[in-house]
């Protein structure tokens, strides 16, 4: 579904993605994983259209997407949901999810002066799918809540909800455990499945819990240095010496193996 | 040969004595902008206001001074008072910055929050300084006018043409050359100003290398006060003080540190001399010029000017938005965030 | 003096209960803003006038009279019609002595003055669109229109055998007005006026202008601006560099702290402001004292336009402006007996008991036209780095 | 809870005015309430810019310098014989720039980067400029030489005012559709210096081109939508009515007609205030909050952060602009050199800040609130002057500096206000509704 060819990422003398190549498959999670600096986040960025690529260039179901700005990559189908939760603080959860799809008509001016009738029936609809979602989520008792005073797992919570409003093919999910406690962090792991299974969502993950990411994906992608290390279930990158030595090199081997 | 002399001596005169001058005054208020956004991260609106708060102190001292029969010789009494200024501007920066900024701080407010509190205080300042020594042109230069004057070098060379250069635009440039070294060497070589970059690359990565957070913020306004205050004074000597002129500086200050690239004081630098030579050219009727340069007795029927110096201060804005489209980050990439 | 200030400040607190014989004036000038340093000695001026007819006893039976001031801000013409409000239907005010810049006369004579039927006289809208702007009788000025001064400074320099200029107005309805008017003037009788470009009040530097006024050349160097702004800025910057020696200083550019700032270097630069060679102006430095500078631009005219809204409720023994604007003619101009300024007491006396006065004041006032001042010139020339005299026109 | 707030403030306003009106004169009272409904418009105006998507427009003075430019384009009579001078070369001096500009940026797009394209597009802009003034300087010298004391511009087209504020909105909005292009999707602080600029240079047009706007000169006498006074004060009806009123002819003429600009500016402010409502409540508003409170995250949602905050800095203009050509005609003239920044851009944002951004209803009151004490802060500041030196000997020279110097409290008051509300009630007097 997204293949990456070469991708490669310069900020002034410091390469973040070095000639990264791997490929996502469709109706699979995949996980990301690798040690801090890795290059991870910047590689999700630049496919998410946040960053220029340097080199290199992203397809998506074959067709080009490279550099494409984040919105017309949201309209393609592609979402993404950030490390650090950014959620709109100063609307309910509720008013965070009716503003996600796309081509609203009260997103025009015109209609919204001069078709109130229209917009109040489609105002309707958005409701009663958020609310869909809402339930989906377990999230009701928040739902008219302002989104900046959720916690940090219910804000990962209403991120991951965000890309339930429309019908995406593949959703990037930036550390989804980053801050958030065990209990949600099951929560969160439920819903990622559930969505793969009956809706037929594609994920990408990034994720340092290692537990988090043995139970919900397959393949993962071990990136070190900015390029990709290997690819395999699990079980397959934890043999494997070329990862070992990488976490190794930055102490971080414990995480592996726990 | 004597002509292409006189179109030298010429355009030295009208172009390049002026604009170096003004060149360095306009850089010494961009550089102080520029740190201020580099490492405080807001555009400050106040700065203007700021030198001339600076420059009033100084004016206050200068007089108190002259009263007394203290004087420097040729050179204008005001460089005596000009540490007085800079320490009550200092005082005043860090007051404000104790009452206002560090609440916003603490917050960790928007930079546009910190813009706009520049801009009441900016209003305060306005309002202070004319309360204190009113609206009108005050004259504090003595000493010396002049190094070379146009008339005495015509009759020294006998050339058609001559170049005045003043007490004050000597004096500017030389400090403003001092004044950047001085700030480039504090910048590059001290623990202090090292960890000032550290903190204007990264305020994250600064405040884990262990760098107090108050201490940058303090040393930035003393900076500030240094740069803004003799900045001011030198301006004052060279044209003179008139609390509205220093509001007015604002626009080709900001332009400058834009060309530049905000945030980098080297560009604030180059940028100043941008918009000034620009100004200037651009704005110049080459029509004796070209009279001079042009073999035989021909002379040009129009100013052969570009533009009219009405348009002048538009010329600043002009290449600001050309910078904008062409090279968003200024001349020297400038901070991006 | 401690009268003037009681005056100021009784009206400042904005005493509402009024005296039943007590008359105010509104001065209404541009505290704040561009020309707020002129205004520092207009306002005090007019304060003068107002309070040497209060302090005589003679005004009205003995009315008091009291000045209120306002703020035009000199360019926010809402802001002055607010004020102008205020002043006319708060305080209630009998007679205006003011505006001072053009733009905001003219918006508050047809804003406010006309509709409430208020005498104004402004000491120093110099424009000439005043002179055929419709008021209804209710507008003057002691200040002449800017079209006549044009004419006399062509004359001036013509005589002194100088057959190009270089032009620069400082870029207001004064400057340009003045500008337009002399360049009109000049080319008609021969001149040539090798550039005419306007410069900025109060902007960081003059190089680029003044780089423009030297290149395109000219004898002289006539500055039609603000003695302490642009103008000041452009003749530093043009004796520093050597562009010209020599300046034409009009009303704007006449004062004394132009030669005390730049020096001897102006030796020999010449111009004119309105004047006579009446001894109005001398007198009103003695009166001035430490109060305000009397030789400061506007000042005197200020100091007139009071005395002359005072004089014609004197002659119409009455207040009320629809009254009294018929008489500002007739005390301005002869026949009567001439006054000069602090003889405002026996003026009072001489129209108390239907005399005929032909008010002088400090700027030789003779009312033409519409009501404005025909315009004496005091032609001057800087000497030994002072203003002297060296006739009239 | 902030209904009540709302009914509270607009009532002490109210009482404000009515005070004003009892205490000093109904004239007062109503030439400030003009003003603040002008006020309350443009606060709207920078409300949708600031509060709305959390722009920062220094260059408000230049919006609403074009709105007044509108009105004398619309207004004011043509002037006979100036077209015929110069007026086709005049507009075609204009077309020939426009075409020059728009060739440059055909070949900037069509051509791929290199020397030979930086040559080309130099020489465009050169040749063009000069050919431009070819055109240009003859027609305009021809149109400035009709009669310069009275007239020497072209006038306009004689329209009625009130059309000259939707076409001052179109201006202004052309002006901000250019500066949006070019500085929106830069760091937040290039908009803000380049408003600035770009206003600036705005106000030296119209301060130069006296063929447009009699420059400095400044057009005066423009037609009113609503009667002169001193008609009114010998029209019959007029006389009628003011005796059935018991109120004197002359003051109730002036009354009258600030009743009547009263009316039609509430109705605009009603109108304006209407959209904006409507627009902020409804799905659009519900993304402009999102692209403010986040514009990564609003990018990443699927809405185009830049085109939607080049749309909201045109609206926000366009209102502007809307103010500024009512602001001309309650003047009756237009004064390029009344524009200063100090007092229509920065007293504006004060206005949006301390009526509370986000809120329609806090931008209008901040306009009433603000407009209603720089007009008055001038007497409040002289009487708190003498409270303060009250104590002080007659002659005392601090006291009379401190009086004397009363004026300039103006500005720091409201230096004093902003930093006050900033830091105590960073959400204004009206906080935004949070839903």
């Amino acid at each position: 579904m997204i293949t990456v060819k070469n991708l490669t990422k310069k900020f002034g003398g410091f390469t973040a993605v070095n000639n990264a190549s791997l490929t996502i498959k469709k109706g699979s999670i995949t996980g990301l994983v690798g040690p801090n600096g890795a290059g991870k986040t910047t590689l999700f960025n630049v496919i998410a259209g946040i960053y220029e690529p340097s080199g290199g260039f992203v397809t998506l179901d074959g067709k080009d997407i490279t550099g494409l700005p984040p919105h017309k990559l949201f309209n393609k189908g592609l979402l993404r949901t950030f490390q650090v939760a950014h959620e709109f603080g100063t609307m309910t959860v509720r008013e965070n999810l009716m503003m996600v799809p796309g081509g609203q008509s009260g997103e025009s001016l015109i209609d919204v002066w001069l078709r109130p009738g229209k917009i109040r029936e489609e105002e309707e609809e958005l409701r009663i799918k958020a609310n869909e979602v809402i339930e989906f989520l377990e999230i009701s008792h928040v739902a008219d809540e302002l989104a900046g005073n959720l916690s940090g797992g219910q804000k990962k919570l209403l991120e991951l909800g965000r890309t339930m409003m429309v019908d995406a093919k593949i959703v990037f999910l930036d550390e989804v455990g980053a801050g958030v406690n065990r209990t949600l962090l099951n929560t969160i792991g439920d819903a990622i499945i559930r969505l793969n299974k009956e809706r037929g969502y594609t994920f990408c993950v990034i994720e340092h819990d290692m537990n988090f990411i043995g139970r919900l994906c397959d393949p993962v992608i071990v990136m070190a240095e900015g390029g990709v290390l290997a690819e395999g279930t699990l079980d397959e990158i934890k043999a494997n010496e070329q990862v070992i030595e990488a976490y190794l090199g930055t102490g971080l081997k414990n995480k592996v193996t726990s | 040969m004597e002509d292409l002399l006189n179109a030298f001596l010429l355009m030295s005169n009208f172009v390049f004595v002026p604009a170096i001058a003004y060149g360095s005054q306009l850089a010494l208020g961009a550089v102080g902008v520029t740190l201020v956004y580099g490492i405080l991260r807001f555009s400050n609106f106040a700065h203007g206001d700021t030198m001339a708060f600076g420059t009033m102190i100084v004016i206050l001292f200068t007089w108190w001074f002259q009263s007394m029969g203290i004087n420097l010789g040729p050179l204008p009494t005001a460089l005596l008072a000009l540490p007085f200024g800079i320490i009550v501007t200092a005082i005043f920066l860090l007051g404000s910055d104790k009452l206002i900024y560090r609440f916003y701080r603490e917050q960790k407010a928007a930079p546009v929050i910190y813009l706009i509190a520049s801009v009441g205080i900016m209003f305060v300042l306005n309002g202070v300084v004319r309360f204190i020594i009113g609206p009108n042109d005050q004259r504090f230069a003595d000493g010396e006018r002049f190094i070379v004057k146009a008339r005495e070098m015509k009759q020294y060379l006998g050339t058609a043409e001559g170049v005045s250069i003043k007490v004050s635009q000597g004096l500017t440039v030389i400090t403003a050359i001092i004044v950047v070294i001085a700030l480039f060497w504090f910048l590059n070589k001290t623990r202090t100003g090292k960890s000032m970059r550290a903190f204007s690359d990264n305020e994250d990565l600064a405040l884990l290398s262990g760098i107090s957070p108050d201490k940058v913020v303090a040393v930035t306004w003393i900076l500030v006060a240094i740069l803004a205050t003799v900045a001011g004074t030198l301006y004052g000597l060279d044209k003179s003080f008139k609390p509205f002129t220093y509001f007015q500086l604002l626009l080709p200050i900001f332009a400058s540190a834009i060309v530049g690239g905000l945030g980098n004081p080297l560009g604030a630098i180059a940028g100043g001399f941008v918009i000034a030579f620009s100004e200037i050219m651009i704005t110049y009727p080459y029509k004796k010029f070209v009279a001079y340069v042009v073999p035989g007795d021909w002379k040009p029927e129009g100013l052969v000017q570009l533009l009219a110096t009405d348009y002048k201060f538009a010329v600043s804005f002009i290449i600001l938005v050309l910078v904008l489209l062409f090279r968003p980050t200024g001349i020297f990439a400038g901070k991006s965030v | 003096m401690k009268k003037l200030l009681l005056a100021t400040v009784a009206s400042a607190a904005m005493v509402t209960a009024a005296y039943a014989d007590d008359v105010k004036i509104g001065v209404f000038l541009g505290f704040t803003g561009p020309i707020e340093s002129l205004v520092a000695q207009m306002g005090p001026g007019a304060e003068a006038a107002i309070a040497e007819v209060s302090a005589s006893g003679k005004f009205m039976n003995g009315s008091t009279v009291t000045a209120v001031r306002a703020d035009t801000t000199c360019v926010d013409a809402a802001a002055a019609t607010s004020a102008a409000e205020r002043l006319i239907t708060s305080d209630k005010v009998s007679g205006i002595v003011g505006g001072d810049c053009s733009g905001v006369t003219t918006a508050t004579l047809t804003n406010v003055a006309m509709p409430n039927g208020m005498v104004m006289i402004s000491p120093s809208a110099t424009s000439p669109a005043l002179s055929t702007i419709e008021d209804n009788g209710l507008f003057f000025r002691t200040a002449p229109s800017d079209a006549r001064q044009g004419v006399v400074m062509s004359n001036i320099i013509l005589e002194r055998g100088f057959k190009s200029v270089a032009l620069t107005y400082t870029n207001n309805d004064y400057g340009k007005g003045l500008a337009d008017a002399f360049a009109a003037a000049y080319e008609a009788a021969g001149g040539e006026v090798t550039i005419n470009t306007s410069h900025e009040d109060g902007k960081a530097d003059y190089s680029a202008e003044v780089g423009a006024l030297a290149a395109a050349g000219g004898d002289i160097l006539v500055v039609a601006g603000y003695l302490d702004q642009g103008g000041k800025g452009i003749i530093q910057a043009s004796l520093d560099t050597g562009a010209f020696d020599t300046f034409v200083l009009p009303d704007g550019m006449v004062g004394d702290s132009l030669p005390e700032a730049i020096g001897s270097d102006l030796n020999g630069s010449f111009g004119q402001a309105p004047g006579s060679d009446s001894e109005g102006a001398a007198r009103l430095a003695t009166i001035s004292g430490d109060a305000f500078d009397s030789t400061s631009p506007f000042a005197g005219e200020s100091y007139d336009a009071a005395a002359l809204i005072l004089l014609a409720m004197q002659a119409a023994s009455s207040t009320n402006p629809a009254d009294y604007k018929g008489k500002v003619f007739d005390v301005a101009n002869a026949p009567g007996e001439q006054i000069l300024p602090g003889e405002l007491g026996k003026a009072l006396d001489i129209l108390a008991s239907g005399g005929e006065i032909d008010y002088v004041g400090a700027s030789n006032v003779e009312l033409i036209g519409a009501g404005e001042s025909a315009g004496n010139y005091r032609e001057i020339e800087i000497k030994g780095a002072k203003i002297s005299t060296v006739g009239y026109r | 809870m902030l209904i009540n707030r709302n009914i509270v403030y607009f009532t002490i306003m109210a009482l404000l005015l009515i005070g004003v009106g009892l205490f000093q004169s109904w004239n007062v009272s109503l030439s400030i309430l003009n003003l603040c409904l002008i006020s309350a418009i443009m606060a709207l105006g920078v409300n949708i810019q600031w509060g709305y998507a959390g722009l920062f427009n220094v260059g408000i003075m230049g919006f609403a310098a074009l709105g007044g430019l509108a009105a004398v384009l619309v207004a004011m009579p043509p002037v006979e014989g100036a077209w015929s001078a110069g007026g086709w070369g005049a507009i075609g001096g204009l077309f020939l720039a426009f075409i020059s500009i728009a060739l440059a940026v055909i070949t900037y797009q069509r051509m791929s980067a290199g020397r030979t394209r930086s040559i080309i597009i130099i020489a465009i802009c050169v040749i063009g400029f000069f050919i431009t003034r070819a055109v240009f300087g003859p027609a305009t010298h021809a149109i400035e030489d009709i009669n310069p004391a009275t007239s020497g511009y072209l006038g306009g087209f004689g329209l009625p005012i009130v059309l000259s504020w939707p076409v001052g909105g179109i201006f202004a909005g052309i002006a901000a559709w250019v500066i949006g292009k070019i500085t929106l999707g830069l760091r937040s602080d290039y908009l803000a210096i380049a408003t600035l600029g770009i206003s600036e240079i705005i106000i030296a047009v119209l301060k130069h081109e006296d063929w447009m706007t009699r420059g400095v000169k400044n057009v005066i006498g423009m037609p009113r939508p609503v009667p002169y006074e001193v008609n009114l004060q010998t029209a019959d009806w007029f006389i009628t009515l003011s005796s059935t009123l018991g109120a004197d002819p002359v003051g109730f003429s002036s009354i009258f007609v600030k009743i009547c600009y009263a009316c039609l500016f509430v109705s605009m402010l009603l109108i304006v205030l209407w959209l904006s409502e409507t627009a902020l409540k409804s799905p659009w508003g519900r993304m402009m909050r999102a692209i403010r409170d986040n514009e990564v995250s609003a990018n990443a949602m699927g809405k185009n952060v830049t085109k939607r905050h080049l749309q909201v800095f045109v609206l926000g203009s366009v209102v502007v602009g809307l103010a500024g050509a009512m602001l001309t005609t309650l003047d009756g003239q237009l004064t390029p050199t009344s524009y200063q920044p100090l007092r229509f851009t920065f007293l504006i944002w004060i206005m949006v800040i301390v009526g509370g951004s986000g809120n329609n209803w806090g931008a209008v009151l901040g306009g009433f609130v603000i407009w209603f004490f720089w007009i008055e802060a001038e007497p409040l500041g002289l009487v708190l002057m003498n409270v303060i030196t009250s104590g002080m000997a007659e002659d005392n020279s601090l006291r009379l500096h401190l009086i004397e110097s009363a004026a300039h409290m103006r500005l720091m008051t409201m230096g004093l206000i902003l930093l006050l509300v900033l830091r105590f009630s960073p959400r204004g007097l009206l906080p935004e509704k949070s839903s």
